[in-house]
């Protein structure tokens, strides 16, 4: 499988991103410039994380219009896959691929550090190797991971099973102390209705390697495969 | 010719900085205060251009890029 | 801008120079200068950029060893770590700025250090700061500090580099003048260190980064204003950072020195283009013509004054190989940040800057950066401390409950879990943070080698205060203790001197006994100092802040397989303690907490003991033998043991410790004897341990067995794992959210 | 009672914002624009009280909270 890693002014989880899907995946990845139109033939698009246009104005607001980006519309609606992490997420939602925004953290600070994560839904090319109701580790690091969506849209995705990750004590409760960033029922990560375009605030990429002492991240990648 | 736009969050879609000030000025003592919305002001230069013309591209860009109309609403002046 | 104008006295004195100062420039010219080379004088003078207090003083630092690649000079330090790769690392203060706008003032901050480290070549990989501030019920301090670390944040972040330590620590002594030290360290190839010489006649300047507007021209700038009455009225503008024009800048630098058309690179720090350009050219020897008309602009009507004094963000000045400008601009415009050829290279040692076709500056390069003024100020202790080092701690009362004292001292805002500050800064974007902040020290991964890099910054102000000759000692002894706790080699140092007013005959013996305790210790760590920054004229109203000579130190871990972290790792598991509790409550956070004293001698540094407590330590770890390791300094061994028990992300785990030692038990709870360090190990491993610590010549003890859910040390202590754990990690966010 | 605050850099002060901005409406085609210049909006509803009051106490807000015055200027209407 090829991933695809769309580099924009800013992103700065680009490296990162390469560095698990070839070494830790043995995966073969490209870099794919925001001024670029082609994906190179690649299966799996990443918007990888950082501060793309360094979130003036909204967050990822900018990026969206980047000439890549109607590559990767295009890459969405034939199926292919699309995972964006934190600053790739809002990306996603600015450019309409997924429903929603992200707000400030009710905190309005920057919150770096590890989160426990239930894996609400299993049934996605994103979590499949879960168990449903699992709970994972995951380190975020975010000024804006506060999920918002309208009633209607949030009803939708609760129906059709959209809601991948929800924030959740390490128990897996789901308390108000657990939810970080006052994210709307504590969402975390989503799936587009069609089930192929990922967005989510926590960093998989993170806690890939056996040297971080935790690896729920690599089953996220593995997922895809 | 001048451009002032006004972004702001729309009805009904909370505001967690505004509540952050919110909450701040309580603690510094402004009881009065009942409610903080707190939103964007951009001021754009523009060429010279006919009034109502201008009125076009200013809505463009704040459909396009300036707002996101899922959340935000905005209204604007021209000089 | 009128550059016939006479200039008086007034300006000559607003713009900072002495008389004398004045005559020798006027000797060195060969005539009076105008306005433009008087402003840039003023800059090139400044302690700030010249140094001129302190230089003789840095002469004695060791900065050589094997290792130095690149020792103090340049932007950087540079250190060899083997398998081809080297390490560049550097600390600055951002002071002043910080306390006016602490949000930009913080983040240019670290703006201007990570630049530092990229002009050499290298990638940075890891930040750290250290921070102080006044009595958090000061009623400045809760504003500053959160402006502080959010422009941190606010910088670091977005650049995607993690901040992965520091320190912040808060005394009354900074209640008008707050400290902000930030480091950076980046990676480079070994043979492929880019340095700041303009080298090559007829070479082109360029210019790249961001546009140049009137921003942090110094105060001097109003007393020029007098000559133009045109220009409308101006006032010292903070700088204002922009991270996201960094980061292009960093990139398009990295692809940039990735060719081979580079021959020196420098950032528009400090006094912008002046220094850059001046630096430069006395590097190679050489001179510089500038065309100031070609220089990217943000605003209308600046005169070369402000030009050449500009402090804008994010710029670099390059020389290129001539007829290669192209290749910098193919990078620059991918990177959509600005480039203009601004002047070539010359051999006639002079600068000279062109303004619409007219000279404006014509100075020789040498007397102006070079040979800027050196002073050897008076220096003599202040009298008031022979009294502060009259203590007797057998006359101090014992408090009744030592667990309140514990609870005092844990919740207390210097001893206080700090995850408050650092979880504002994203600590492991890159994914080298395989160990992350609130250890001794932060460990990053070298990517591709077995290798990892420690890194830790201290300093404790009351010691130097107290005895700044001892106290910088024990300020490398901590850092050094930090990096072998962690199983790490104490590779090299970087410090940044923060002090009140040089002119003041005591303030200048702080500084010269603080250099030459520092001097001494890092001699004897084998830690040559490869750069440094110093800050004078921390001071307001006549008060002087304590002397505050941070270190930051780099270690190696040779193998990321045997590193260790401070928390209990199981039940059961001994703790043996290398080193030896005394009788040293001078100057100790119990001290001042608890009895409200600043007073007596500090704790004594028998280096002998130290190196041989941190040997035995790495040797335990690198043979797998320690399983949590623990430096002990401020708050004491009741502190370290509680930090211990309380960072653990698994879960609480408690200690029950037996102390045989004949001391005062507050002493002995929280007194800060230097060269000790806890640990744990599997019961099976203690004999081993024991005789590790006897062959490196270092003291130990069997002290207790980890376990429960409580901290008990002897009879005097006995306190519940979670009530402890809220009290410290509460603290911070009580008198800062 | 509804305050209006608008809350703009000052003259002089860098607005790498505003830049960015500006640099993505011309992306976009929008030639026309020269400058762009970004501040905060902020709505505040106040309890009853004098106009006067009002002033004041808006003003206080803005001195010790809303507006960044070293770097920022402030405005504002009582509605
Ligand atoms: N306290 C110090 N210890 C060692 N080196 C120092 C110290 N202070 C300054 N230096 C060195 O002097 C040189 C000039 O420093 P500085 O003016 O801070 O650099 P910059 O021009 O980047 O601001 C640097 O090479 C720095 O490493
Ligand atoms: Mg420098």
């Amino acid at each position: 499988m090829k991933f695809g890693i769309v580099v924009f002014p800013g992103s700065n989880c680009d490296a990162d991103c390469h560095h698990v899907v070839t070494h830790v995946l043995g995966c073969e990845a490209v870099a794919l410039w925001h001024k670029e139109t082609s994906l190179q033939g690649c299966d799996c698009v990443i918007l990888p994380g950082g501060y793309s246009h360094a979130d003036y104005l909204r967050c990822g607001a900018m990026a969206a219009f980047s000439p890549i980006m109607t590559a990767v519309k295009g890459h969405a609606a034939a199926g292919g896959l699309v995972f964006g992490i934190c600053n790739g997420f809002q990306i996603l939602t600015e450019a309409g691929l997924l429903p929603g925004v992200l707000m400030r953290n009710t905190s309005i600070r920057h919150i770096c550090r590890d989160v426990t994560l239930r894996v609400n839904s299993n049934q996605t090319r994103f979590t499949r190797l879960f168990r449903a109701g699992e709970v994972l580790t995951m380190p975020i690091a975010h000024n804006e991971g506060n999920y918002f969506v309208e009633r209607r849209q949030l009803v939708k995705l609760e129906e059709q099973g959209q809601i991948l990750l929800r924030y959740c004590a390490p128990d897996g409760e789901l308390t108000e102390d657990a939810n970080p960033n006052g994210s709307l029922v504590a969402i975390a990560g989503i799936v587009n209705e069609q089930g192929n375009v990922c967005g989510m605030m926590p960093h998989p990429e993170r806690c890939s390697e056996a040297i971080f002492g935790n690896r729920d991240g690599k089953k996220m990648f593995e997922s895809m495969l | 010719m001048l451009a002032k736009i006004y972004v702001t969050l729309k009805k009904g879609v909370h505001d967690p900085q505004g509540e952050a000030v919110h909450h701040a000025l309580l603690s510094l003592g402004f009881r009065q205060v009942s409610d903080v919305r707190i939103g964007k002001y951009i001021e754009l230069k523009l060429g010279e251009m006919e009034r109502n013309e201008a009125e076009k591209k200013v809505t463009e860009m704040c459909q396009k890029l300036l707002a996101n109309t899922v959340i935000e609403g905005y209204r604007f002046e021209l000089e | 801008m009128n550059l016939e104008a006479p200039i008086t006295p007034d300006i000559i004195r607003d713009h900072g120079l002495s008389a004398e100062e004045y005559q020798r420039l006027c000797e060195s010219l060969g005539r009076t200068p105008n306005i433009v080379e008087l402003g840039i004088v003023s800059v090139m003078w400044s302690e700030h950029c010249s140094y001129k207090s302190s230089r003789i003083h840095l002469r004695e630092l060791p900065t050589s060893g094997p290792r130095v690649l690149q020792g103090p000079g340049e932007n950087a330090g540079v250190v060899d770590i083997g398998d081809g790769l080297a390490v560049c690392f550097k600390m600055e203060s951002h002071n002043h700025p910080s306390f006016i706008e602490p949000y930009q003032g913080a983040a240019t901050g670290v703006g201007g250090i990570l630049r530092d480290i990229f002009t050499m070549g290298a990638r940075p990989f890891a930040c750290l700061n250290s921070l102080r501030f006044g009595n958090p019920q000061h009623p400045k301090t809760k504003h500053l500090v959160r402006g502080v670390v959010a422009g941190i944040g606010g910088y670091g972040n977005p650049m995607g580099i993690p901040t992965v330590g520091g320190e912040v620590a808060f005394d009354d002594c900074y209640n008008g003048n707050i400290l902000v030290n930030a480091f950076t360290i980046g990676l480079l190839r070994a043979d492929r260190i880019f340095r700041g010489a303009a080298a090559g006649k007829g070479n082109p300047v360029i210019y790249i980064g961001s546009k140049t507007g009137r921003d942090g021209i110094h105060g001097a700038t109003m007393a020029s204003d007098a000559f133009d009455a045109t220009i409308e009225e101006r006032r010292p503008t903070v700088q204002v950072g922009d991270p996201f024009t960094e980061k292009k800048l960093l990139e398009a630098c990295l692809e940039l020195m990735a060719g081979d058309c580079l021959v020196g690179i420098q950032d528009m720090g400090a006094a912008g283009l002046t220094c850059s350009s001046f630096e430069m050219a006395d590097r190679a020897g050489m001179g510089m013509v500038l065309d100031l008309d070609r220089v990217p602009r943000r605003e209308e009507g600046m005169t070369p004054y402000d030009v050449m004094l500009s402090e804008s963000q994010e710029r670099m000045l390059l020389v290129v190989q001539s007829g290669r400008e192209a290749e910098v601009r193919t990078i620059c415009d991918k990177w959509d940040i600005d480039m203009a050829v601004v002047g070539y290279v010359t051999d006639d040692g002079r600068v000279r800057v062109l303004d619409k076709g007219e000279t404006v500056v014509d100075m020789p390069v040498a007397p102006i950066a070079g040979d800027a003024p050196l002073y050897n100020r008076p220096a003599s202790p202040s009298p008031e401390l022979t009294q502060l080092h009259q203590f007797d701690p057998q006359a101090l009362p014992l408090p009744r409950d030592l667990n309140d004292v514990l609870m005092k001292l844990m919740s207390s805002p210097n001893l206080a879990c700090k995850s408050w500050v650092w979880e504002q800064y994203d600590h492991m974007v890159m994914t080298n943070t395989v160990v992350r902040p609130g250890a001794d020290a932060a460990i990053l991964r070298v990517k591709g080698t077995k290798k990892g890099i420690a890194l830790t910054s201290d300093c404790n102000s009351r010691f130097c205060f107290l005895d700044p000759y001892l106290g910088a000692m024990l300020a490398v002894a901590e850092a050094a203790r930090n990096i072998s706790a962690c199983g790490g080699e104490p590779l090299a140092v970087t410090d940044c001197l923060n002090f009140g007013n040089p002119e003041r005959p005591e303030v200048m013996w702080q500084f010269q006994q603080a250099v030459a305790g520092m001097a001494e210790a890092c001699r004897q760590f084998h830690t040559p100092i490869v750069s440094g920054n110093v800050s004078f004229y921390n001071e307001t109203d006549g008060v002087g802040i304590y002397p505050t000579p941070t270190i930051a130190m780099v270690g190696l871990v040779p193998d990321l397989d045997r590193i260790a972290t401070p928390w209990w790792k199981d039940a059961g598991d001994v703790i043996l303690l290398l080193g030896r509790n005394e009788l040293e409550l001078g100057g100790s956070e119990y001290l001042k907490q608890i009895h409200g004293q600043v007073k007596g001698t500090l704790p004594h540094l028998n280096m002998e003991r130290e190196l041989a407590v941190q040997r035995a330590c790495r040797i335990g770890i690198t043979r797998g033998v320690v399983k949590s390791a623990h430096d002990c300094s401020e708050g004491g061994l009741a502190v370290t043991l509680a930090e211990c028990s309380l960072m653990r992300r698994q879960g609480l785990l408690g200690a029950t410790v037996e102390l045989s030692d004949d001391l005062r038990p507050d002493a002995l709870f929280f007194g800060e004897a230097a060269s000790r360090i806890v640990l744990s190990v599997a019961p099976a491993s203690v004999d081993l341990m024991v005789t590790i610590a006897k062959e490196e010549g270092a003291p130990v003890a069997v002290i207790g067995k980890v376990g429960g859910r409580s901290l008990v040390m002897n009879n005097g202590i006995q306190v519940d794992l979670a009530d402890l754990h809220d009290a410290w990690t509460t603290a911070l966010p009580k008198l800062f959210s």
